[in-house]
Parts: structure tokens; sequence; C-alpha cells
């Protein structure tokens, strides 16, 4: 089990995972293990409201998705990327993938994702 | 002789206590905070009762961690009115009830001072009833062993960490250790402050809560640390040690518990306990914490059954206390749509 | 000498006990005489100020024991102040009785040249000195216990108000403690006559 | 030149054949990509559903993880999420990627590593990070809530093995997206720019080498008529020539011998005339 945990690590293409949104869930996902501070940089942002603007929530996306070369995955909460729209919509690359997850305090609309907003349009269009 | 002499410093302020502990909310309370479909419905439910004031500003939605906040806020402007007319030594039974913040306040700021967190900017984070005088001076401080010399040491809790925790053990022992280190001493100085130097009707009436909160404490520790690497001597160094608590025997058998039967079989001698664990083992949908909260709100609840004694104060803070974990959980069992555990919540005063 | 020797012997409680013991039997004589050597005005007057101290004290304590609650359970529920202040008057009619007793006893006491050399003057100072002890005492422990009943009684009246009524009746009980010391205060005064006749 | 869009030839029997390898060459290939694109996009349909049904899924997972959490904030306080903040250090768990082959095209997927807790010694962290750090938030609720603080980390680990898998097939669901892209705008081009091109150049070719050839006949036909006029031309003067010559030499063989004139002469031109017909030296004169 160990033995190979460890060669995997050797492997250099491990990636992290950020995570973008509400204090519980940030914290759930921190909890799990994937939080990383190594460089003085964190792979996660707290979402407040009041205190978090939206620059700030732009600036961490741009952060994880373009500058950062270790993040892997990028989950951010569906309220947190509603605030920035434009530059999730915009974003087409593959890697880091950007995930949206449901935010913890208002229900999931699958209507606003912008992943789903396409896979959705393309099954329509395929399928008529 | 309390009886005739109590109520010359304290009677005024235990029977605010007792006027307050009539705000505590109520089974029928409860049940219409249940009955709510958002949060927002919970805020008109809340504003028939003390808890008013404090919602009033939240903007809308109402979220749960606003709410905690709100909530808890309540309690520490409780504490302050308290606190500021309370004579000796009712000043310093309830300093001590402040004291399990504080330890939580000084383990985050331990925590973040190992992850060289800019340490001013943690206060926010903390417990505003674990507050204390040192906390001004946190922006000066870098370092864990400068936090050691320069802050810990002028709290009241600097004599648990010059008995149980060096400069060297900050970096280098597990922080969830150091913390229950902490709480080990603190619980048994408390226990002793009530049998010794108060005693009275506060030592009878506090001794079976004290003794419960430690028995609770050696169970939970044992059952958490199965499983994980630390040893034996370890665990048993964090189990508090208080009068009316678990006995020696079933202490020791815990110490060197290696699994949950082990534990049970331990429990087997404690009436109470075993009854808790029975309970929490019959009902899946009910852990041993729920027990474990349950018991000790009863235990609080016959605080208030005795007069002329601080148990009250200790009782109304704890009570209020799994009050708001109590609105917090209904709160957030709305939010997320979870009505089915609605049930969990402890009932304070049936 | 000797009793220091005793005293060092022995110590505490059991040292004044074997000094009582040793004392007693021989010494009885002498405390008849020193008795008789005060003067029954004195023993009347002591016990008129005992009766009314006593009572005026149990009173005040018992205040300030239900005081305190009703003040501090009145400040989170307002409406229990003034049906509570019956137990502030149930602690203020224990003073009460002590005055009255005072005042009857008082009445018994009048100056008239050598009244006090009469075997009655001898009686009516023990019985006014009884009398005053009995409804001081009394009347203290009354106060005492009305206060704390009281006290009790404005935090369950604070928590419950229907608790109000039940506890009051307790508390009545607790007030006639303090009558019947005044009853056989009365009784006791009401032979004397230490020169208050004619 | 008459060809339009076709691709600049020269035409010719050269240029025909290569013309028609490429025209081969570029069915063959419309017809591989145009597999291509159909293998790739049986892969995509199923791609779509799946990510549907995942995302679903995980935003359940979540909300069970969620309320996990709940639990535990519930047994052991508020402060847990200061706690779990503030020890953040390293990443003990992480993704790794694996490269799969569909179709030709290179899909990353992802898989979730976790990390041992305790740094081993190969892991070369410095003896002073110690292990308590490195542990952060194994005892976490040590004191109270220690169960339900595991019990919501597993949920979490469950929801997050969940979002990796989502990443997997969102991260092909944008490649795959683009390669049928790609594959499409081929197939088209192939079909509707690059065949017609070179089927109307092969037609402007063949074309091309009618006209020369036909071209080529007339001026054969044309030369052929030249050459037979010319002949007779000179056959006529070489006749005449002949005829003159002969004259001549009936004449002075006629003054020689005979003498007289020139009766009988035509009986003798006859004759010479054979002779010549049969001598090739005197036919081009």
């Amino acid at each position: 089990m160990s033995a190979t945990i460890s060669r995997g690590l050797d492997r250099p293409h491990e990636w992290l995972m950020a995570v973008i949104g509400d204090e519980d869930t940030v914290t759930g996902f921190l909890l799990a293990g994937i939080g990383d501070a190594s460089g003085g940089a964190h792979n996660f942002l707290v979402v407040r409201r009041g205190s978090t603007s939206d620059e700030d929530i732009a600036d961490a996306f741009r952060r994880f998705t373009a500058a950062r070369a270790d993040v892997g995955i990028v989950l951010i909460t569906q309220s947190a990327a509603n605030r920035i729209r434009h530059l999730v919509s915009e974003y087409r690359q593959a890697m880091p993938a950007v995930l949206e997850i449901p935010s913890k305090d208002e229900p999931y609309d699958a209507a606003q994702d912008s992943t789903l907003q396409r896979v959705r349009a393309l099954l329509g269009i395929r399928e008529r | 002789m309390e009886m005739l002499t109590f109520n010359a410093s304290d009677g005024y302020l235990e029977a605010m206590m007792r006027g307050l502990r009539a705000s505590i909310l109520t089974a029928s309370e409860y049940n219409n905070i249940m009955q709510c479909e958002t949060t927002e419905d919970i805020r008109m439910t809340l504003n028939g009762t003390d808890y008013a004031p404090y919602l009033q500003n939240e903007p809308v939605p109402l979220q749960t961690a606003a709410l905690v906040t709100r909530l808890t806020e309540r309690i520490v402007s409780d504490f302050a009115g308290i606190r500021s007319s309370a004579y000796e030594p009712l000043a310093t039974f309830l300093d001590y009830l402040t004291y399990p913040y504080m330890i939580d306040n000084l383990v985050l700021l331990i925590t973040g001072a190992l992850r060289n967190r800019e340490l001013s900017d943690l206060i926010d984070k903390c417990h505003p009833l674990g507050m204390f005088e040192g906390m001004g001076t946190l922006s000066i401080v870098a370092t864990p062993e400068e936090l050691y010399r320069d802050v810990i040491v002028d709290t009241p809790l600097a004599s648990y960490f010059v008995d149980c925790v060096s400069i060297q053990d900050l970096s280098e022992l597990n922080i969830e250790i150091i913390r229950n280190l902490l709480y080990k001493a603190y619980l048994e100085d408390f226990a002793d402050l009530c049998a010794r130097r108060i005693g009275g009707i506060t030592a009878q009436v506090m001794a079976p809560v004290l003794g419960f909160e430690a028995g609770r404490r050696i169970v939970n520790i044992t059952l958490n640390s199965l499983g994980t690497d630390l040893t034996k001597e370890q665990r048993a160094a964090l189990f508090p040690h208080v009068p009316n608590s678990l006995d020696a025997e079933i202490v020791h058998l815990l110490a060197r518990a290696d699994d949950e039967p082990a534990v049970a079989v331990a429990l087997d001698r404690s009436p109470v306990f075993r009854a808790l664990f029975q309970r929490a083992a019959d009902h899946p949908e009910r852990s041993l914490e729920d027990e474990f909260f349950e018991h000790e709100v009863k235990l609080l609840r016959e605080a208030f059954d005795q007069q002329f004694h601080y148990g009250v104060f200790y009782a109304y803070f704890r009570l209020r206390e799994q009050e708001v974990r109590n609105l917090v959980w209904l709160a957030e069992c709305i939010a997320q749509r979870q009505r089915a555990h609605l049930g969990k919540v402890v009932n304070i005063f049936g | 000498m000797a009793i220091a020797a005793a005293s060092s012997a022995s110590s505490g409680v059991s040292a004044g006990t074997c000094l009582w013991f040793w004392f007693l039997p021989t010494c009885l004589g002498y405390y008849a005489d020193l008795f008789h050597s005060i003067n029954p005005y004195l023993f009347a007057y002591v016990g008129v100020a005992m009766a009314i101290g006593l009572s005026v004290l149990g009173a005040a304590w018992g205040i300030f024991i239900t005081g305190a609650s009703l003040v501090g359970a009145s400040v989170r529920a307002p409406r229990i102040a003034s049906k509570n202040l019956v137990s502030v008057i149930f602690c203020e009619a224990v003073a009460i009785y002590g005055i009255i007793v005072a005042i009857v006893m008082a009445t018994r006491i009048g100056y008239q040249p050598g009244a006090d050399k009469s075997a009655l003057a001898a009686y009516s100072g023990y019985a006014l000195f009884g009398a005053g002890l009995v409804v001081g005492w009394s009347n203290l422990v009354c106060g005492l216990s009305v206060g704390v009943a009281g006290s009790s009684c404005a935090l369950a009246d604070a928590q419950n108000a229907t608790l109000f009524v039940k506890i009051l009746v307790v508390e009545i009980f607790a007030s006639a403690l303090g009558l019947f010391g005044v009853i056989a205060g009365i009784l006791m005064s009401a032979k004397a006559d230490l020169g208050a006749a004619r | 030149m008459s060809q339009r869009g076709g691709v600049p030839v020269v035409p010719s029997r050269m240029a025909l054949t290569q013309i028609k390898a490429r025209l081969g060459g570029a069915r063959r290939g419309h017809a591989m990509l145009k597999k291509k694109a159909d293998a790739l996009l049986v892969r995509f349909r199923g791609l779509l559903r799946q990510i549907l049904e995942l995302k679903e899924a995980c935003a359940v997972k979540l909300r069970e993880a969620l309320f996990a959490l709940t639990a535990a904030k519930y047994a052991a306080g508020e402060d847990l999420k200061h706690v779990i903040q503030e020890s953040v250090h390293r990443a003990t768990l992480r993704v790794s990627t694996t490269a799969e082959n569909v179709a030709g095209v290179q899909i990353p997927c992802f898989e979730c590593r976790q990390r041992a807790e305790t740094p081993s010694l190969a892991e070369g962290d410095t003896g002073g990070e110690g292990h308590g750090r490195a542990l952060h938030t194994t005892y976490a609720g040590l004191g109270k809530g220690g169960q339900q603080v595991a019990a919501s980390r597993e949920a979490f680990r469950a929801a997050l093995d969940a979002y990796v898998r989502l990443a997997s097939l969102q991260t092909s669901f944008i490649v795959l997206d683009e390669a049928i892209k790609i594959t499409n705008r081929r197939v088209n081009a192939l079909e509707n720019v690059v065949i017609p091109r070179f089927e109307e150049t092969l037609a402007y070719i063949v074309s091309e080498l009618d006209e020369q050839e036909r071209e080529e006949f007339f001026r054969l036909k044309l030369v052929q008529n030249r050459k037979k006029r010319e002949l007779e031309k000179r056959d006529a003067q070489a006749a005449a020539e002949r005829a003159r010559r002969a004259v001549q030499a009936f004449a002075a063989f006629d003054a020689a011998a005979f003498g007289d004139g020139c009766s009988g002469g035509s009986e003798r031109l006859g004759l010479l005339e054979q002779a010549a017909g049969h001598d090739p030296e005197l036919l081009p004169l």
C-alpha cells in the first residue's frame, strides 16, 4: 500500500486541486486533505459574504487556472462562479479542469453550469 | 450556611441567571422552528425571542455562519453583563468558564504561528469569550517561541502551559494533543476550584457535571485514538482525573483498550456510561456523541434544581451553548434540505 | 494553676467541658449569688433589646436574601416584582412581631423605688429576659426561613408563574413560626410586673 | 489559363497521374477521417450522458458530505473549521494524470492519489518539520466529535473521488469536443475544397490533353496536305524537265541519226519515261 503510494509520488505529473467556495465547502475539502500551503500560497479561497469582492474571486480563479502550473482541478461553487460568470464561461481549456460544484446555501441549478450548458446544447442539437 | 450568606453578594446575579434561563427556548419554540421552510422563516420565528435584536441587521438571506456569530454574540453579551457585576469568588468561577474558549483560541494561534500566518489576522477567528489581554500584542509575534514567551505566559492559562507544555512541545507535539493536555489541566484545576476553594453546594452541584465531562472526554479520547498512531501512554496522559468521574479501574482499562469492544467492556462497569453506550448502540441514527450531549443537558438541568450555588452560571452558559448548537443544526438541516435529521436537537427544558 | 494544667492537658472543646464540670458543683452557690446580685431591670431590658434586636436582625436578613433574588429575577421577568413584595412583607412582619412584643414587654417595666428588691421583681426580670430570648431567636430564625423561602419564591415565579401561590403557602408556614414565639413571649411576659403597676 | 479553382499544374500526362494519385489519397483520407469523427462522436455522446449523470451524483455526494461536516461541527464545535483552515500545510490528496487514447486523441484522465500522512524519510522532509505538522488534522476532535470529524472526512473524500472522475470526463469532453471540431473541419475541407479542386484540375487536364491531341491531328493533316501538294508540284516539274530533256535528247539524237525533226518523237518519250521511273536517282529531281 505505502509502496504504491510513494511510487506515485515520485512521478512528476502530480497536480493539486484548488477550491473556491463558501466556508463549509472549502473546510470540508481541506479536511479531506487537498489543502496546500507550500511556498506560502494557498490553493483555496474562502468566499465570505460581504468581505470577499468579485475581484478577489476573479484573481483567485486566474491564479489557479493560469498562473499556477501545479493545479490540475479547480473546484468552484456555483454561487462563486456566478459572480465571475464571464471568466468561467470563457474558460475553455482542458487543463486545469474547472468544475462547478453546488454551493451550500443555495440549491444547485444545473442550468447555470457553463459546462452543463454546453453539454445540454450539444445533446439537444444532436438529438433534434 | 450558604443559604444565609450566598445572596449577600451573588443573589442578584443568581436570580438574574434564573431569569435568563427562562428565556431558553422551549420545546414548542423548537417545534415552530422545525416547521420553517427557509432560514428567513427561522429569523421570523426567532424574532419572537430574545435573539431578535441580534438578528435584525443580518442581510437577507440569513446564512448559518452568520447565525452562529450572532447567537454567540448574545451569549457573550450575557456573559459580559454577569461578569462585570460579579464579586469574588464568583468572578474567578466565571473566569474559569472562559478558559476552554481561551484554550481553543491559543491552540488556533499556535497553529497559525507554526504555519507562519499573520497572527493578528487570526483574532477575528477567535472565540470572543476566550479573548485575553495579550491579544493586542499579537501583531508583533512571529514565531511559536515568541508566542510562548510574550503572550502565553501572560494569560491565565500560563500555569497549565508551564505544567504540561514546554516551548519545544509547541512545534513537536501535535496541536490536538496540546489542546487536550491543556484541557485536562484546566478540568482538573476547575474541579479543584469547585471542590476545595469554593466548596459547599457549588461543589455538590458541580461534582457530577465535571465528573461526567471528564468521563466523556476520557471515553472520546479513547474511541478517537483507536486506530491512530497515538500510543497508549500518550492516550493515558490526556485523561483528566477528576473526582466523581469514571472509576480508576475503568480508566485503567480504557487506557489499555485496543478496540471498540474493549471500550464497551470497560464501560460496562459504569452504570451511566453503559446506559449511554447501550442507547447509542440501539439507535443507529444517534451517535454516542448525541447521547453524551443529551446526558450533559440532563445534568446541567439538574443544576437549576438547587439554589445558592455557582453551578447555575456554568449550567446556563453550557445550556445556551447547546441551544446555539441546536439552532444552528436546525438552520443547517433546513438550509440543506435534510429535514429527516431535524429531530437530533436536544430539548433543553422539555 | 490547675485550670491551666487541665486546659493544657486536654485541648479545645473537651478542655472547656472538663473545666465546666470541675467548676460547676463547687461554684453553684457563688453563681446563685452572682445572678441575685444582678439587677432585675437589666434582665428585663436585655430581654426587650433581644426581642426587638434579634427580630429586626432576622427580618433584615430575610429581606436581603429575598430582595437580592427578587431584584435579580425581576430584571428578566419584571412581572414578578410587585407580587413578590409579599415575601418582603412577610419578612417585615417578623420585625413587627418583635416590636409588638418589645412594646408589650416594655409596658411591664416601670420605675418604683425598691421595686427591684422583691421576689416578684426577680421573677419579672427573668420572665422578661426569657420572653425576649424566645421572641428574638424565634423571629430571627423565622426571618431567615421566610427570606430563603421568599428568595426561592421569587426565582420560581420568574421561571414559572404558576409556582408562586404554592411557594407562598410554604412561606406562610415559615412566617407562622415567628408567631409561635410571639405567643409564647406574650404569655411569658404577661405575669411580669417590674414596677409598672400602680 | 482556363482553369479557375484548380491546382496550378501544367496539363500533361505526368500531372494527370500525379493529380489522380492525390485525388485518390484525399478520398481515402476523407473516408478515414469520417470514420474517426464517427468514433469520436460515439464516444462523445456517451460522455455527455455520463457527465450529466455524474454531475447529479456528485451533487448528491457533496450534499451528504456537507451534512456530515455539519454533524461534525455540531459535535466538535464551530472552532473546528478554523483549526482545519489554519492547519493546512501540504496536500495529502492530489491528482495524477494518465493519458487515454481514443481514435488517436490523447485524453487526460485524472486519478486521486493519497499521500501518506506521515512523511517517510525518503521524502526528504526536514527533521524540524516533525510529525506534529504532517499529521495536521488526524486528531481533530480528539476530545469531542472525533468520530463525526472522521465521518465527514470520509464523506468529503468520497465526494472528491466522484468529482475527480467528473473532472476526467469533463476534460475528455473538452478535448474531444475540440478534436471532433478539428476532424470535422478536416472532413469538410477535404469534402468541399480539396477533392472538388482535384476533380476540377483533373477535368481540366483531361480536357487540355484532348485539345492538344486534336490540334496535333489537325497539324498533321495540314502538313500532309502541303507535302502532298508540294510533291505533286515537284513531280510535275520533274516530269516537265524530263520531258524537256527527253525532247532535247531526242532532238539531238534525231539530228544526229536521223536528222529529221521530230517525227516519231512521242514514242521515244514514253520509253524514256519508263526508264526514268525505274531510276531512283532521277525521282527527286
